[in-house]
């Protein structure tokens, strides 16, 4: 009986998903994307008409649990062709265990900059094994309705950003959105004023062991995140990331520093909304904005479909592909010659004039702990007043220390 | 007097204690439905009202967005066959270990109770490789056949206390009448531990139903995902729209509740009332 | 026919038994074993290796387990979410159950309602932890959150907090939620323990003039023990396995600070990675996996040993 | 319709032996009570004839054919159990009949003999009744029912009386003698109530410790116990015993001296015992009479009595004996206190060796 059933199941979803062809070669595309699924689904039937005998299933999993569901397949054996990857760390992570094809070689990377392949690239072995797909920048987006509204023009200095902030806290609006109860928030909140604090040099000290975290520049950078906390909302300490978009949204807040991916919701949400990099320190001293490779594309190394699969993995190493990453999903594309009609993105790209890799995710997020929940870490202790400036220097220094 | 009066205040505190506790699980249920039917809006400026209107829309964005219906069928095809492998697998086993003698019999019913200390969890990586191998990745039959071996110590456990307590009596009447032992077990035996199993049925029925983790990782085609699963990641993808949210989660709720307030009645009688007497 | 005949005759009725008990056998241990005990000792295998994240490599044999408990970098985590499991278990047995069993006797009394009462107790029990775990997240957003609201509208502004954002806060009110989950559950054992105790006992108390407090006391609370039991062992394998609420509530983290850190979400960051805590490493997750293994399963067999021991025989 | 025999039958839980080596055969027809105390064996004895449980050593036989590698069914018996054992979830006619499905009989036939057993024992209201809708006796006669149906060679009964009040006991006693007339059929019946087995019996099987003790017809046992213990256990109130010696031997007899009164000349022959030896003197309540005995005379003061008007009990204790029982017929005005002198004569007195075999 218990097989009757199973076949009676597997036949009912064989038949609702029926391909109609029959000489086809299907790739699964897994990701952890979930809202980018109507986005992929049209640039994959783009792919498709150009590769009659291709067809790709894409499959967006629960983001928090992507790492798990994607591991857990590969250790098992199996895996979708297509592997939609983080980058640095987490992308080592899977290349070094082999799970992954080398592109170099394969897969025509010339539209891509070296810097754009570091966060891609195995550091054991110097192969690229995926193809990065776009380039996140930490911004500080800001309710041009309520800052006319209040008669305020978006801040330049720390001291303009606080002035203004005092000012919006105030008339009653809550000043920033950010909260700390998702530590990742944190981070990105710190990618948006710590560097115009510990300047453009400090990344290369740090990554090469000429200074470490207790570097004066790092711990004077960590206090100015501490004086944020009376402008973030009460209770900040509880608000996570789904709050803090709704308190954004809302217009209860007026100002959320986030990554470059938020465009699209906040515009959809109807958020009249102005992007401005983080403060400088001092009047006229530079504005950078931490920027970071988010993915690629890569190939299963045991994918049945390994032709097939480079065959798509080519098809994003293309400005057509990065030009639809573009228009669809506003992302600032990694691949070169996409060109943005979108506002938005053209002023986030140039932000990229002045730009320090954001420094956790490129460079700490290779050996356990990271760096990246090292700072999370410290930074709600800071933030919460429990710890100072200098303790939580002293904390990421001696963790990463002992990271292995 | 004196006392009559006391026992009237106690009486009292009592039903004040009852009712209370009733509002604190009651009211949550209460409001999660009610916000199904608000706007964000509303949720957030008026959240104790009555929404405005019980329109149907965000229950429209779910079903439109989700594939709801086949995650409910593919949620009712795993819960009812792992119960009924359960029960029937369940059954064989307590059966063996309590109306049997035999060598070793409490080596096999420490064997089963051993299942019951080990979260299987744990052991997701192996348990994923093995799976592979046997082609059950992906498979609702996977699922099945993991739920069913997760749920038998439980069930093995339920059963086997309710069996121990038929008179031996019925078993060797049976036998003199000339029954085979499988129909003393059929006939005779089982009939009277109904109560029992629909305890151990759905004791098992709700975590297996409720269960987003091993979907999780062993579901990996959108059209085989269970309830509790594409609900986690339709979350993921609304987490903004409160009242989407909620009346995601009263949908969820729904299944589970209804079939509990129907057989609520059996269920509780065979939890409080312990055994056949 | 001779006497070797019907010694045959008689084996073949036992070893038709034998047979029998076999069939009955054979289907679940086979699940069981096949499905639960094999990648639970492949799990153990998995546990005596060196892995590079996900690749297995040469047997180092307890180095695994030794890095993970002696280690300082690493065992400040394992204990300060071992201890995290510690306050769970004590303290869900002393709210929810206790709990649960003041409404097991209040229920006993058989007060008016009773039904609906059962009825409704066990309601959140029935409902999936990805509902109450959201559902709850929901209520208590700091700013959106009922809870905070219903302080607000009850003048009691100051006692709006953030309540999962909070060290302090964030544990406490996720135990909270796991007890409003599940008390139904140890209500209805306890309810149905009581029920058990033949009615002449408690009313022979009665008649000897004790308190009703007296008769929970003494009376009720000793013969329930195979109740108790039941219960302890469950909340204890329950409080070491904690994963859904902390994991659904407040993520893979254990955040703020580790503060909701438990055992089951560090072996699940150790397999597996996360984005933000870095790669996973089966080797370590796995010894780690094992050292729960053991852990439960020890301590529930001598909890079960020494709960069973108190037991009073009900003639 | 068949006879059993029971060839050196023995049964082994584990270590424990609980029948030893017994050996017995119950005649066609025959009404056969295994009766003894408590844990003597005689339900494992049963359950060994019926299959229940396998023999250790030892051979059955019925109607001459070795059965005691066959499972129950195939044994050609029926039993009624202690608790009646009827299936809950069954009516009455599903209960009776069940045995006849399992054979596979057709409906109609299985009807038939339903009904004719019902007619039998008055079931025929409550043939659609669950067990659960019947009284105590009711549920008595359904088990006794679904024996009967099966038409069995022989019937085993397991203490089938003892879950009933007292006045239902007697009643059930009759019935199933008349029972056992209708049927013609070959009874075993074990009980631990020696009114029972004396009134039912044709032949009473005494078990004690896995072992038989005496078998014979009631009034064989009641008047010639083979040893202490068949005499002490048949017969109520049980016999009185006085702890006496063996002081002589004359033609024809032994002498013998109670710690109470005269010595008395025993009349046996052979008795295999010798001087000095402690020997046990046993008297049933009803054998003594008030005043002078023929042989004998005791002394003892009176300290409880029970008067039912048809008779009466009277409980002494004297100075050797602490508790003395006397049974006689009718109405007899006696106090407590008194002091009463009370005979018996040797013709119907009982003496047992040191080993407690009867001296005869």
């Amino acid at each position: 009986m218990k097989n009757h059933l199973t076949k009676a199941v597997i036949a009912a979803t064989a038949l609702s998903i029926a391909a109609p062809a029959f000489a086809q070669t299907e790739l699964s595309f897994w990701s952890w994307r979930q809202e980018d699924v109507a986005a992929y689904g049209e640039i994959i039937a783009a792919f498709e008409a150009e590769n009659p005998e291709i067809s790709v299933t894409y499959t967006a999993h629960e983001a928090k649990a992507y790492n798990t569901i994607l591991t857990t397949a590969l250790a098992g054996g199996s895996g979708p062709d297509i592997i939609h990857t983080r980058a640095y760390g987490s992308l080592e992570n899977i290349s070094s265990a082999g799970y992954l094809e080398p592109l170099d070689g394969q897969v025509d990377l010339s539209l891509l900059s070296a810097d754009e392949l570091l966060g891609t690239t195995l550091r054991a072995d110097g192969h690229v094994y995926a193809v990065p797909f776009a380039s996140q920048t930490v911004v500080v987006y800001y309710n041009m309705d309520i800052f006319d509204a209040q008669g305020i023009t978006a801040p330049d200095t720390w001291d303009e950003f606080l002035a203004v902030s005092q000012q919006l806290k105030d008339a009653g609006i809550t000043p920033l959105a950010n909260g700390t109860a998702d530590g990742w928030t944190v981070e990105i909140m710190s990618g948006a004023f710590m560097p115009n604090f510990y300047g453009s040099e400090f990344f290369g000290d740090v990554t090469s062991g000429a200074t470490t975290f207790e570097d004066p520049r790092y711990v004077t950078a960590l206090g100015k995140m501490a004086e944020l906390a009376p402008f973030m909302p009460v209770g900040f300490e509880g608000v996570d990331y789904a709050t803090m978009k709704a308190l954004f949204n809302s217009g209860a807040a007026a100002m959320f520093v986030g990554g470059s991916w938020e465009i699209n919701g906040f515009r959809e949400a109807g958020v009249n909304i102005g992007m401005m990099p983080g403060p400088s320190a001092e009047a006229g001293s530079e504005r950078m904005v931490a920027t970071w490779m988010d993915g690629g594309y890569a190939v299963n190394a045991a994918s049945e479909n390994k032709e097939a699969a480079l065959a798509f993995i080519r098809f994003t190493a293309t400005t057509p592909f990065a030009q639809m990453l573009t228009d669809k999903l506003n992302n600032i594309a990694a691949v070169d010659g996409a060109m943005s009609s979108n506002p938005d993105l053209q002023q986030v790209a140039n932000f990229h004039s002045a730009a320090t890799p954001y420094i956790m995710l490129v460079a700490f997020r290779f050996d356990k702990p990271t760096g990246s929940s090292l700072l999370q870490d410290g930074l709600q202790q800071l933030m919460t007043g429990s710890k100072t400036a200098e303790e939580v220097a002293a904390d990421v220094t001696a963790g990463i220390a002992a990271a292995e | 007097m004196e006392k009559k009066r006391n026992a009237g205040f106690e009486t009292w505190l009592m039903h004040i204690f009852l009712v209370s506790t009733a509002i604190i699980v009651l009211y949550p249920i209460f409001m999660m439905v009610m916000s199904g039917f608000k706007t964000n809006a509303e949720i957030f400026g008026s959240p104790f009202a009555m929404p405005k209107s019980f329109n149907l829309d965000n229950y429209a964005v779910i079903w439109n967005t989700t594939d709801v219906p086949r995650y409910l069928i593919n949620s009712t095809i795993v819960t009812v066959i792992s119960v009924i492998v359960l029960l029937i697998t369940g059954t064989m086993a307590a059966y063996a270990i309590s109306r049997y003698k035999f060598r070793g019999s409490i080596m096999v019913s420490l064997f089963f109770l051993a299942g019951l200390m080990l979260p299987l969890r744990l052991a997701i990586i192996p348990l994923f490789v093995q799976l592979k191998a046997m082609g059950l990745v992906d498979n609702l039959m996977g699922l099945i056949m993991i739920y069913t071996a997760m749920s038998l110590p439980s069930t093995v456990f339920i059963l086997t206390g309710f069996l121990r307590s038929l008179p031996s009596e019925l078993e060797d009447s049976a036998r003199v009448d000339g029954a085979s032992e499988l129909r003393i077990m059929v006939q005779i035996m089982v009939p009277l531990i109904t109560p029992a199993m629909v305890i151990a049925g759905i004791y098992n029925a709700v975590p297996i139903w409720n269960d987003f983790f091993f979907p999780l990782i062993f579901i990996q085609t959108p059209e085989n995902r269970t309830l509790a699963q594409g609900l986690t990641s339709f979350f993921g993808e609304y987490s903004v729209n409160f009242g989407v949210l909620y009346a995601g989660l009263t949908l969820a709720a729904l299944p589970v509740v209804a079939v509990f307030i129907l057989q609520s009645k059996r269920f509780i009688a065979g939890m409080t009332a312990g055994a056949i007497k | 026919m001779d006497d070797s005949e019907y010694t045959r005759a008689k084996r073949r009725r036992a070893r038709n038994l034998k047979l029998w008990l076999a069939f009955l056998l054979a289907p679940p241990a086979a699940i069981l074993i096949i499905f639960v005990f094999l990648p639970m000792a492949s799990a153990v295998v998995y546990s005596l290796y060196d892995w590079n994240g996900l690749v297995r490599k040469e047997f180092i044999g307890l180095d695994n387990f030794a890095d993970i408990l002696f280690n300082p970098n690493k065992n400040v985590i394992l204990f300060n979410a071992f201890g995290n499991n510690v306050k769970v278990f004590v303290t869900l047995m002393i709210v929810q159950n206790g709990i649960a069993l003041v409404l097991a006797l209040l229920l006993a009394r058989n007060p008016r309602g009773f039904r609906f009462y059962q009825v409704v107790f066990f309601l959140p029990v029935i409902l999936s932890t990805v509902i109450i775990g959201f559902q709850w997240k929901m209520f208590l957003n700091p700013i959106f959150g009922l809870v905070n609201k219903a302080l607000h509208y009850a003048g009691l502004s100051e006692w709006a907090l953030p309540w999962l954002g909070l060290p302090e806060t964030a544990l406490p009110s996720m135990l909270l939620v796991n007890s409003w989950h599940w008390f139904g559950f140890p209500t209805l054992v306890f309810l149905a323990a009581i029920h058990r105790i033949p009615k002449d006992f408690i009313e022979a108390a009665r008649l000897d003039g004790a308190s009703e407090w007296r008769i929970a006391r003494e009376i009720i609370w000793p013969l329930i023990a195979p109740a108790v039991t039941i219960i302890v062992v469950l909340t204890f394998i329950g409080s070491f396995n904690w994963f859904e609420i902390p994991y659904i509530m407040n993520g893979l983290e254990g955040s703020p600070q580790g503060s909701t850190d438990m055992l089951g979400l560090l072996f699940y960051r150790t397999a597996f990675g996360s984005v933000s805590a870095g790669g996973s490493d089966f080797g370590s997750g796995s010894a780690l996996a094992v050292l729960m293994f053991i852990f439960i399963f020890i301590f529930s067999i001598i909890a079960t040993k020494y709960l069973t021991s108190r037991e009073v025989e009900m003639s | 319709m068949a006879n059993i025999e029971l060839r050196g039958v023995s049964k082994q839980f584990g270590d424990v032996k609980v029948i030893k080596n017994v050996s017995l055969t119950v005649e066609d027809n025959e009404f056969v009570v295994f009766v003894g105390p408590s844990g003597c064996g005689k339900s494992t004895l049963l359950r060994l004839i019926a299959g229940l449980e396998d023999l250790t050593k030892g051979e059955i036989h019925i109607d001459n054919a070795r059965i005691d590698h066959l499972a129950p069914a195939a044994r050609g018996l029926a039993m009624v159990f202690q608790s009646y054992a009827l299936y809950p979830h069954f009516t009455v006619a599903q209960n009776m009949g069940y045995a006849l499905r399992v054979a596979k009989e057709d409906k109609a036939s299985i009807d038939k003999k339903v009904r004719a057993a019902a007619d039998i024992l008055q079931l025929t209201d409550y043939l659609d009744r669950k067990p659960k809708a019947l009284s105590g006796g009711q549920r008595q006669r359904v088990a006794i029912g679904r024996a009967i149906v099966r038409n069995p060679k022989v019937f085993l009964f397991d203490e089938p009386l003892s879950n009933l009040d007292a006045k239902l006991r007697v009643a059930m006693r009759i019935e199933l003698t008349k029972l056992h007339r209708t049927l013609n059929a070959t009874m075993v019946y074990v009980t631990h109530d020696q009114v029972e087995a004396m009134t039912m019996a044709d032949k009473i099987v005494v078990l004690r410790d896995g072992m038989v003790e005496q078998i014979g017809a009631p009034l064989d046992l009641y008047n010639a116990p083979d040893n202490r213990f068949v005499a002490g256990f048949i017969g109520s109130p049980a016999m009185n015993f006085f702890a006496g010696k063996v002081e002589g031997f004359v033609e024809g007899g032994i002498e013998i001296s109670l710690t109470e009164g005269a010595p008395l000349t025993f009349p046996c022959t052979g008795s295999g015992l010798s001087i000095g030896d402690a020997v046990d003197f046993g008297v049933r309540p009803e054998h003594f009479c008030i005043g002078q005995g023929a042989d004998g005379t005791l002394k003892g003061e009176v300290y409880a009595v029970e008067r039912l008007g048809g008779e009466t009990y009277l409980y002494l204790s004297s100075s050797s004996q602490k508790e003395l029982v006397v049974h006689m017929s009718g109405d007899h005005q006696v106090a407590v206190g008194d002091h009463v002198e009370i005979g018996f004569s040797i013709a119907q007195s009982h003496l047992f060796g040191p080993d407690g075999q009867s001296v005869r």
